[in-house]
């Protein structure tokens, strides 16, 4: 059991969940839209918005924290675009939101070079660093699991138990849920499912802005053109795989994210691997596990379709 | 009917209002902007046998995207089976490389075919036995797909001597004709006409479409009615699978005539969006194709010639799709005025 | 029912359109608190649509509705809600992966505040099942209840918020007879104190048992109102239908040996063997509490459902590991339980529906070529033959009156002649004309030398059409009653689970 | 007036091959009041219509900026034999059609005798993007480099799998230092971020990239773009360019090594002098950096 104590270990432990924590965010906010029955294929969108708005946010008053609402806010605002099509213009939402990820991979490129510039050299903000918690991060695998993240990834893994309790135990989430099951049910009791829907959309923009922020304000501190690079779409296959449940969400992202650092480690190994073969690792794994352990899962009754009339 | 084609008209016009708009903050010209856009899309001769050219990738996806979303099947691997069905075309392109063109072309087309539909049947089989949701697993497919095509160009396919990863240069048997000299457009777009046709005739003509529907509206009914559920669906998995490989042969074989490692700026992805404005069906997906092909081409020119930047083009794509698409918004605002206007009765 | 009684509710001129279509034409009439009225009309009458206007779902035209003395142009489901009236729908409106106190929690702020008591709820849900002697488990979750607890908990909800005005849509449709007394043993009880009740049903003699007055719908305008006590059997009808039904008249038994015609060996549901044996020209009922076996037998035999062990002959022909395809191709239909779900594909036509099982034969397709005109024939001839009331054969399944999709699926299950016809609640939410019609096809069926395994929840259904009657308690037949002993206690007696 | 396009696979803000680019355009501009025009996230699929685009407006020069635009230049070419086509490391060469190649490995050599000299460990690291020839190039310079330096070193590297993915990078960066890379070549977004997290030595690349992080970026290896672009356009202008294969390095003064603004007092002097002694020993032409793209 040498290997618990082992220094390269407790790194790829710490690595796996620093490249959880994006997705997991995104995949967070996945959940919501999908359990009140929109299917938000515009995280990527969202992500790459809050991204922007966050390094924004915190370059122009030099704040962080200021950055992270700020990315909250423009990413739910990204949402609800989406949700607007869904729920008042019965839109398809595939459509949608494919077209909005598109359209916000340029706005934010477009918007960066309006608010900094095209010549001017990119500025870095000093970005959340890992909080120092003294002995508690050198406990075997719970340290660097637990004990060496940012402030803003301890926000996502409590948004992680959060997310579940309002899911689970309030009305809100109780109503959500109705609302992605059976929306006509919620309706004859008095629910206003349009307007739940989109409330489950604001948060579900807000949560994959703070993904977004946390690649340009805890990864990099910096925004780059489609910093994302598809992370809002592998949140969607992660929050399937979890079953659209919280908890699931984690130990998905957070295998997708092992996955990922172990592949950037054997690159390190003087093993003659092609190089593709272990860039595909997260995804083979992803699939094997999809097939091996989790296999069919519930979506929402009505998730992706348009309320009835009237 | 015309109604119809005049609010698809007003979307688009009020889309171009509203890219003017982030023209104009650009510092730019947007009728400069729009100007070059219409005649480098559809305006000149060349313009438009850019616009088919584009087009034939993007409907060849869609028509099997479409046939897919009809079974009920949410294929979005294109984009991995167009690798795939590319590199396979460039495989044996270059194995038969002095072969009759009457042997290589049809050789380069099955192969793709195979190879695209095989890529897709992994997604099938894994659904059909284990229950894996197709949407993660053609996602991941598609990532697996051009590392796997990477390392391919990198290594085994690799053209002798090339700095490159990318194959040989295909030679004039193996490529695809263009249509007419001087300009890029070639016989893809009979490949694609041709699948149009099939895929329109086999939905709604041919039994075997009859029961796609079927099993993608209610499978459970089609089960009753004694179809085989299993049959069908891995068969939409493979016909979409193949029309995407063909759709990387064309792209192959008629325009970068070899294969490369950045084969595809996203078809497979903007088919999705082609496939469903074009309403799922492989007449509108050609369209639809079309349609967007011009926007694309005309899009990128407005950057060439009026200095508009690139981000601006996808924003002003996006536009246009999405005022397509909020084509219920008239009436709400009328249902919305009705409600809060007060009523004056007499 | 007190004729002094304060007026819950009155109606004036209540009008309902769909695009040019009016569902529901210029309705007027008046319900006392405590009263009991049934609503009759034919399938696609109006009626439902008429009481979802009561309860916020449907905003009419044109007419008002005043309830408890305020009047209103339109209610909306929170309004009808807070003005007590709760009803109960034809497709429950129960989300089923919640549990029952969970679903009534929904909506209900008086259940607890951000965080709903789970548990008080259930203890409430609990004590007011008690009341009305239901026996229901407030933590169980919904989609694991029989149909009959389903809608038991759908009433209760709409009690436990309160409902002074409690509609019930076709409520009997999905219960035995047992549990049909058993609802309304409950509806009288509430109506003693006070509820006013809607109460739709197609079965005449339950709401001539039930029912205080009825009002009588066609093609939705009011043809009538009468006082149970002042009416019979025959005028409904005869208002309803604006014609008399003609009674069914049952052929007696051949009085030829029986042969066989579906012999099952080794079957298992899982309780049990069970052997079947089925003849010609015979109808087989079976009867048996919801859950009893029924839906797998049917399903056995249909080859939806696998069983190891199972020897399946069906005239001569070894069918034991055949394909679903191949035994339709045998000539075995059925109407499934659940039309929605196994019979039906929603957004396709009519026409396309009526030929979902025989689109490979001939004349509906040649080598794979379908045939549009002989399915536009067919459809034809199958509307007209089965009164399928719609606008046109090209409308989509889904927008037909429950009814009348009925009748569609019916249709198609009897149009190639079966050797053997698995009918299942086949007249469920019929109204009295289809359902006779219905009736005599089965018994068209049987004369031809068909069998029909006919699942039935109606006891008097059963009685009168079956020449046998297989009983089943716990995935097992308690008993094969014949001619001789197919009596009501006999049946009754069985399906308790005695032997 | 001589009019210049140039077209590019990402953005010009990516402090990066594109920014280089982009550089070298405005340089141009500014020399010799060209007219100028670019288009970015060109793919290649776009590439050779977006060339034939700017031919037919009667650009005199087209800088087709990517190794993988090759193939189009050529056959646009063919097409306009009056326009001139520069393509960033083309097969071949036509009568319109010259190449430039991209020189930055030399100054690879010297960021990897600087990794080399300055690594405690003796472990040093590069990260990239995709394994395209002119990272292979760098990459290669860079180890040979840090070898002449220490024999003994071990460099380290990872290929992301993409071009652009910050955080990706930041973790492959990070994966190195944990197997004890103490000095690390950024050539991309990201690396500079693990530097500062992990506290280790970077090398910035293709633009002075100090300012983002100025207690450890050493230096940057700098690529400008703008001699080439300018003595190109100047050529095609006067009529006396010719087909060629136009090589601006360290000779030439476009590959330079950054201000180390007050963090050379961390590297070994004598390292320093070495490293300034190889530079000079290429710029005038007594050294040869060998270019080789093969992958290890
Ligand atoms: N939302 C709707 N849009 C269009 N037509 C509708 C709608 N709802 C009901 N209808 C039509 O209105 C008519 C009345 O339907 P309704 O369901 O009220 O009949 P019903 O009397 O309840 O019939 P059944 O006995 O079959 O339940 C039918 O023809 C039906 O098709
Ligand atoms: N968009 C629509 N167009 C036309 N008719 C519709 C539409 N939506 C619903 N309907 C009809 O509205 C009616 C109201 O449905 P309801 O829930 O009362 O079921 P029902 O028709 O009585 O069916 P069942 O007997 O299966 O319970 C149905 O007849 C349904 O077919
Ligand atoms: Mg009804
Ligand atoms: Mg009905």
């Amino acid at each position: 059991m040498d290997f618990l104590t082992d220094p390269v270990f407790a790194g790829f432990l710490a690595a796996s969940v620093r490249l959880a924590i994006p997705i997991l965010l995104a995949a967070l906010g996945g959940i919501f839209a999908e359990r009140a029955g929109v299917l938000n294929i515009g995280l990527e969108g969202q992500m790459l918005t809050g991204a922007l708005a966050g390094y924004a946010g915190a370059t122009l008053t030099q704040n962080l924290w200021f950055g992270v609402i700020i990315a909250m806010v423009a990413g739910a605002m990204a949402a609800l675009v989406l949700a607007y099509y869904a729920i008042r213009l019965r839109a398809n939402q595939v459509i949608v939101g494919i077209a909005l990820n598109l359209g916000l991979m340029g706005a934010t490129s477009f918007a960066y070079r309006l608010l900094f510039g095209v010549d001017t050299p990119r500025q870095r903000v000093d970005s959340f660093q890992s909080l120092n918690l003294g002995a508690l991060a050198d406990i075997p695998v719970l340290g660097p699991l637990l004990f060496r993240l940012d402030a803003l990834s301890y926000l996502a893994l409590a948004a992680v138990f959060v997310s579940w309790f309002v899911l689970a135990r309030l009305r809100i989430g109780l109503n959500l849920r109705a609302a992605g099951e059976h929306p006509e049910a919620a309706k004859t009791l008095g629910l206003n499912v349009p307007r739940i829907r989109f409330g489950a959309m604001a948060v579900a923009g807000a949560l994959a802005g703070v993904g977004g922020a946390s690649l340009s304000l805890a990864a990099t501190g910096t925004f780059v053109d489609n910093m994302t690079a598809g992370r809002g779409y592998i949140a969607l296959a992660i929050l399937i795989l979890g079953q659209r449940h919280p908890i699931g969400a984690l130990a998905s992202a957070l295998l997708f994210g092992a996955a990922e650092a172990l592949q950037l480690r054997a690159q390190l190994l003087p093993i003659n691997i092609p190089v593709q073969f272990l860039q595909m690792l997260p995804y083979v794994l992803t699939i094997a596990v999809l097939a091996g352990l989790v296999g069919r899962s519930r979506a929402p009754a009505a998730l992706g379709k348009p309320l009835s009339d009237d | 009917m015309a109604k119809h084609i005049l609010g698809q008209l007003a979307a688009v016009v009020i889309a171009f209002a509203l890219s003017a708009v982030l023209i104009l903050l650009a510092g730019k010209d947007p009728l400069l902007a729009f100007g070059a856009m219409a005649q480098s899309a559809l305006g000149s001769a060349n313009g438009l046998s850019e616009t088919l050219l584009r087009m034939v990738p993007l409907a060849l996806c869609a028509i099997g995207i479409s046939l897919s979303f009809r079974a009920g099947v949410f294929n979005t691997g294109a984009e991995g089976q167009l690798y795939i069905g590319g590199v396979t075309a460039a495989a044996i392109g270059t194995a038969l490389a002095g072969t009759d063109a009457f042997i290589t072309m049809p050789a380069m087309i099955l192969g793709a075919a195979i190879a695209g539909a095989f890529w897709s049947g992994i997604a099938g089989a894994l659904k059909l036995r284990f229950g894996a949701d197709e949407l993660i697993t053609t996602i991941m497919l598609n990532y697996i797909a051009i590392f796997f095509v990477g390392f391919l160009l990198h290594g085994p396919l690799r053209a002798d001597g090339s700095a490159l990863a990318q194959t040989a240069r295909l030679t004039a048997e193996a490529r695809l004709p263009v249509l007419v000299q001087g300009f890029r457009a070639n016989w893809g777009i009979f490949l694609v006409i041709l699948a149009a046709l099939l895929a329109s005739l086999y939905l709604w003509r041919r039994t075997g479409g009859f029961r796609l529907r079927v099993v993608g509206q209610n499978p459970t009914a089609a089960l009753n009615a004694g179809m085989n559920l299993q049959k069908i669906t891995l068969g939409a998995f493979l016909v979409s699978g193949a029309l995407a490989g063909i759709a990387g042969y064309t792209e192959v074989a008629g325009v970068q005539r070899r294969m490369i490692e950045n084969l595809s700026p996203g078809y497979g992805y903007t088919a999705i969006i082609v496939a469903l404005l074009g309403g799922t069906n492989p007449i509108g997906a050609v369209i639809a194709a079309f349609f967007f092909a011009a926007l694309q081409v005309g899009a990128s020119a407005m950057e060439s010639t009026a200095g508009v930047p690139s981000s601006l083009a996808s924003v002003t794509q996006a536009l246009v799709v999405l005022c397509l698409l909020a084509r219920n918004a008239p009436v709400l605002l009328r249902n919305w005025l009705a409600r809060h206007t007060p009523k004056t009765e007499a | 029912m007190n004729p002094k009684a304060e007026v819950a509710l009155s109606l004036h001129n209540v009008t309902v359109r769909f695009g040019t279509f009016t569902a529901v034409d210029g309705i007027s009439t008046t319900l006392r608190a405590g009263e009991i009225r049934a609503v009759l009309g034919e399938n696609g009458a109006g009626k439902s649509t008429l009481m979802r206007v009561l309860a916020g779902q449907v905003t009419p035209a044109s007419g008002q509705i005043t309830a408890f003395g305020t009047s209103y142009a339109k209610l909306d489901a929170d309004l009808a809600l807070s003005l007590g009236i709760g009803m109960v729908y034809q497709h429950f409106m129960q989300v089923p992966q919640f549990t029952v106190a969970e679903n009534f929690c929904l909506g209900l702020p008086r259940t607890g505040g951000v965080i709903p008591n789970l548990r008080r709820t259930a203890a409430e849900i609990a004590a007011l099942a008690a009341r009305y002697g239901f026996d229901i488990d407030p933590n169980a979750r919904v989609e694991t209840l029989s149909v009959p607890a389903q809608q038991r908990v759908e009433i209760l909800k709409a009690l436990y918020r309160g409902a002074r005005i409690l509609i019930l849509d076709e409520p009997t449709a999905v219960l035995s007879p047992d549990e049909a007394q058993g609802l309304f043993a409950m509806v009288r009880a509430l109506a003693a104190e006070g509820t006013a009740v809607l109460f739709i049903s197609h079965k005449l003699h339950e709401i001539m048992d039930l029912c205080d007055s009825v009002t009588v719908i066609r093609r939705g305008k009011l043809v009538g109102e009468r006082q149970v006590a002042d009416t019979s059997e025959a005028e409904l009808s005869r208002l309803m239908v604006g014609s008399d039904i003609p009674d069914l008249t049952r052929p007696p038994t051949l009085s030829v040996a029986p042969t066989p015609l579906l012999t099952l060996r080794g079957l298992n549901l899982g309780r049990g063997p069970l052997d079947l044996t089925l003849h010609k020209g015979e109808i087989f009922g079976i009867a048996g509490v919801d859950g009893s076996g029924q839906i797998e037998l049917v399903e056995t035999i249909m080859g939806l459902r696998r069983q190891a062990g199972l020897a399946f002959d069906f005239l001569g022909q070894d069918l034991t590991g055949a394909s679903i395809k191949t035994r339709l191709a045998a000539g075995i239909a059925q109407i499934p339980e659940d039309r929605h779900k196994s019979a039906m594909v929603a957004e396709m036509s009519v026409a396309d529906n009526l030929v979902l099982d025989r689109i490979e034969q001939p004349p509906f397709s040649k080598s794979g070529w379908i045939n549009t005109p002989a399915i536009t024939a067919e459809a034809d001839r199958a509307i007209a033959a089965f009164d399928v009331r719609m606008q046109a054969r090209s409308q989509p399944m889904g927008s037909l009156s429950g009814g009348n999709q009925q009748k569609v699926v019916l249709a198609r299950a009897l149009a190639q002649a079966p050797q053997l016809l698995l009918a299942v609640y086949p007249a469920r939410g019929l109204d009295l004309g289809a359902t006779r019609f219905v009736h005599q096809q089965l018994l068209a069926r049987r004369a031809a030398g068909a069998s029909v395994l006919l699942v039935s929840a109606e006891l008097e259904e059963l009685l009168s059409l079956s020449d046998r009657i297989g009983v089943m308690f716990d995935r097992r037949f308690a008993g094969i009653l014949t001619e001789d002993d197919m009596t009501m206690a006999n049946l009754g007696r069985l399906m308790a689970g005695a032997a | 007036e001589v009019k210049i396009a140039m077209i590019l696979t990402g953005p010009i803000t990516d402090a990066d091959w594109n920014s280089v680019g982009y550089n070298g355009l405005k340089a141009a501009e500014d020399a010799l009041g060209a007219t100028i025009a670019y288009s970015e996230n060109v793919t290649d699929a776009d590439a050779e219509r977006i060339l034939r685009d700017y031919a037919s407006q009667g650009y005199d020069v087209i800088f087709a900026h990517s190794f993988s635009f090759g193939d189009a230049a050529l056959n646009v070419a063919e097409d306009f034999p009056e326009t001139v086509f520069m393509a960033a490391t083309a097969q071949e060469l036509t009568e319109n059609v010259g190449t430039y190649s991209n020189p930055d490995y030399q100054g690879a050599y010297l960021a990897g005798m600087l990794a080399a000299g300055t690594s405690k460990t003796g472990t040093v690291g590069w990260v990239g993007g995709m394994p395209a020839p002119n990272m292979l190039a760098n990459l290669n310079a860079y180890a040979a480099g840090a070898q002449e330096q220490n024999p003994d070193v071990n460099v380290l590297h990872t290929f992301i799998g993409s071009w652009f993915d910050p955080a990706k990078t930041k973790e492959a960066a990070i994966a190195q230092t944990e197997q004890g890379a103490d000095v690390l070549s950024a050539q991309g977004v990201g690396v500079i971020d693990a530097a500062i997290s992990e506290n280790v030595w970077a090398l910035g690349a293709m633009t002075d990239q100090n300012h983002l992080g100025p207690n450890v970026v050493l230096t940057s290896v700098l690529w400008d773009l703008g001699p080439l672009v300018t003595a190109v356009a100047k050529a095609v202008e006067d009529g006396t360019w010719t087909s060629q294969e136009w090589t601006y390095g360290i000779p030439e003064g476009a590959i330079k090594l950054a201000d180390f603004h007050g963090l050379d007092s961390n590297i070994p002097a004598d390292v320093l002098a070495t490293v300034n002694a190889k530079f000079d020993a290429i710029a005038a032409g007594d050294f040869i950096v060998p270019l080789d793209t093969t992958q290890h």
